[in-house]
């Protein structure tokens, strides 16, 4: 019988890379981004991808790393924030870029995964969003039309995952994982951890195996913090 | 004697009521969570995927799965909950987020807002920001009244890229409180900061106000 | 502040409910049904009901209660199954029957939660299903639209919930529930335990608490099966 | 020698490659979990909101919070998973189950198929059937050959009210097994039952067969 799980990064991806593909990348920030998978994509050379991830990593980090090597031809995002490569290259015309509202994006991607083509959402009527839309009343409110996400590999990153492939993320590390997982003709999982089938409760999947194709121990476990913010003890108390 | 950031925030805290799951943007808004006042319970929503955000950590507390929407370190509280995105805005273009607090770069006195952009100059993106103006059931913008060049940010018609239409509810800046009306078009001075006048408020607004 | 715990199945609908009301109501044939709140229904002898629910109960069990009392006008459901008083009511014309296919309505449901007032579905293309509604093409392939399902009240049931109404569900007894607490203006909840905040894990929560306005404790703890079936030991052991 | 429920459903078994995701009906399509090769990993789907179904519970075992879209009692495996009804048939809509093995009151030579409701006499309801036949990847009828009547249910056009347009892959009967072909209008004879001619097929067959 055939195994999801595989010994690296290269090999979970062999085959599955081809230029001008489109790639969904999970992540929010750097939260909960498949950081062991982006190298060995990197290393791979494709190119003119089209990727669909919230954001494009942040300088040094993530995608930021593919953008930087030219493979990108494409984003589909939500937000720039402070890349300021993916700012440039945007402004100068060297990226495409569809940008999307965050939740437009993950209701499309959602909607990719759930075999619904288009839907209506009251997000962006009268904005540059809308513009070339078809805009519709329902209930006397307007609304526009949003298609679906779908991508040739969707690559995610959990917390645990079993040999079926169900996968279990952790807290905000969650975020568009579990949507691109199933909007990905063939999606790779890269985890913290392998356990046991049966050691994951039934109740408390993310990620139904049959979303999940290929399944890999990350390599780079280092988590980044963009915005390291505290409070002290002393200030807490009073 | 005009409000500072903190008196911005926390006039804005007393519109939250007990009970309110609440959304707050970046910058000033953020704050707002600092003046919630005991006895009343306000939920913070995060909609990186987050119900029930608590302060900041502690030192030894940091965890870099666990970080609110302006990608800053938090903490979980008892009842807190973590979803996907999908379900974050589900919730939130769903109508069950009472108010959403936002900075904004400009607001019309028909309530529409532009917050994401200067054509040519500046794109941080859209983030979650239309998707709030749009679903949340009042719109809360917090914001200077004028700009560094002293121009009115409350304009009869926004000028830059625009986050929503006919959306926003209130506009507190560090001079009033600005309601927007849905019968009539302009917006009602519900107050003003301590010795700012009405005059003040007039001279600094392009906006029709209702007085 | 206010809790959102009542004492018992009256309480937690006082004030709720009203002739002409849409409901909908949580469970796929008997299992998951919020079995305590239905009586409660009864009871108050609200009518003229629109409920939108898979199944409408079984024989004396569920929704059959109200449907044996004319208190429904109007069925949303998937599935009429061996329900005899549901097929003879609907036969008769006596019962208005909006039948929706299953998954249909659960997407249904789960866009009014949402906010999304219409999408497009390949459920149901060529079929009664499609009649009179919009069918447009899509990269080759005939979808048909279907609007939004929302309702004055859900009433759903869980396994778990906390005060602040986090709930959780418990294996098959899941299915509609969740969506429809999200689905509801107001949304009632009986659970067979409430515990101290703190004890659900937060990555395992199905409805997070802004979704549920009322809890209470399940009244009527029986459950009921509908197909018993089983194999013997010495047949597994072959 | 017609095919017995039995082996009509341990031919629609071989149909299922190891490490498919799987739905089956009620009725015959539910016996094919019985005859699944050993080395062949079939993982089933079941609609009312799980995946990785069991076998039946010993007496001892049963669990009302755990039945099939049947609502027959189950069990449960190691790496069973549980989710709502969105989420179940956002997988069955999303083309993530690679097959569905259904009855059906008759099918045609297109690959309608029919098997939801009889006017007049028999509304059992839709169910998940719509969804399944047009979200599978691939769709396998299981079925008599004829009614009580002796008349074919394999014909040009369905007569009865449809449960989806051109989706049918398979029809296997106790008679033989049918392949829809997408190029040529008509069912192609893959194979007869031991001692079924071709010639019976025929006979009993209103649709166009491809020979």
């Amino acid at each position: 019988m055939s195994t999801k799980v595989f010994p690296s990064p290269q090999a979970a991806l062999d085959g599955l890379l081809f230029d001008g593909m489109t790639l969904m990348s999970g992540g929010f920030g750097l939260v909960g981004n498949p950081e062991s998978l982006i190298p060995a994509i990197l290393e791979s050379g494709v190119k003119d991808l089209t990727v669909i991830s919230n954001n494009c990593g942040a300088d040094k980090f993530g995608l930021w790393l593919l953008l930087n090597n030219s493979q990108i031809r494409k984003m589909v995002s939500s937000y720039i924030g402070e890349n300021k490569l993916f700012e440039q290259l945007y402004l100068s015309g060297e990226l495409e870029l569809e940008l999307t509202p965050q939740g437009t994006l993950a209701e499309r991607i959602r909607a990719g995964g759930a075999g619904i083509p288009a839907f209506y959402t009251p997000t962006g009527v009268g904005t540059v969003v809308a513009e070339g839309k078809p805009v519709e009343e329902f209930e006397g409110r307007m609304y526009v039309r949003e298609r679906w996400l779908r991508a040739d590999l969707s690559i995610v990153k959990a917390w645990k995952a079993d040999p079926e492939g169900n996968l279990v993320f952790r807290k905000t590390a969650r975020n568009f994982n579990p949507i691109m997982a199933a909007a990905g003709k063939v999606t790779v999982a890269e985890v913290e951890y392998i356990v046991e089938a049966g050691e994951l409760d039934p109740d408390a999947i993310h990620t139904p195996g049959v979303y999940v194709d290929r399944i890999v121990l990350s390599t780079i476990n280092e988590k980044r913090i963009e915005q390291r913010t505290t409070r002290s003890r002393s200030e807490a108390a009073q | 004697m005009s409000w500072t950031r903190e008196q911005t925030a926390a006039r804005a805290a007393r519109e939250l009521k007990d009970g309110y799951y609440v959304n707050l943007g970046i910058g000033i808004p953020t704050l707002v969570a600092n003046y919630i006042p005991a006895g009343v319970r306000v939920t913070l929503q995060s909609e990186n995927g987050m119900l029930g955000m608590g302060p900041f950590p502690f030192d030894d507390e940091i965890d870099p799965d666990l970080v609110n929407a302006g990608k800053q370190t938090i903490t979980q509280l008892p009842t807190s909950s973590f979803f996907d995105s999908a379900q974050s805005f589900a919730m939130i273009r769903g109508g069950h987020i009472d108010a959403a607090v936002l900075g904004a770069m400009e607001v019309s006195e028909t309530g529409d807002i532009a917050n994401w952009a200067i054509p040519g100059k500046m794109v941080k993106g859209i983030g979650g920001a239309m998707d709030l103006v749009a679903g949340v059931k009042r719109v809360i913008v917090v914001m200077d009244h004028t700009n560094k060049a002293g121009e009115s940010k409350v304009l009869p018609k926004c000028t830059l890229p625009l986050t929503g239409v006919a959306c926003v509810d209130l506009i507190i800046t560090n001079l009033c409180v600005l309601a927007v009306s849905r019968e009539q078009r302009g917006l009602r001075v519900l107050e003003c900061a301590p010795n700012v006048t009405l005059d003040e408020v007039r001279a600094k607004t392009e906006a029709r106000l209702l007085v």
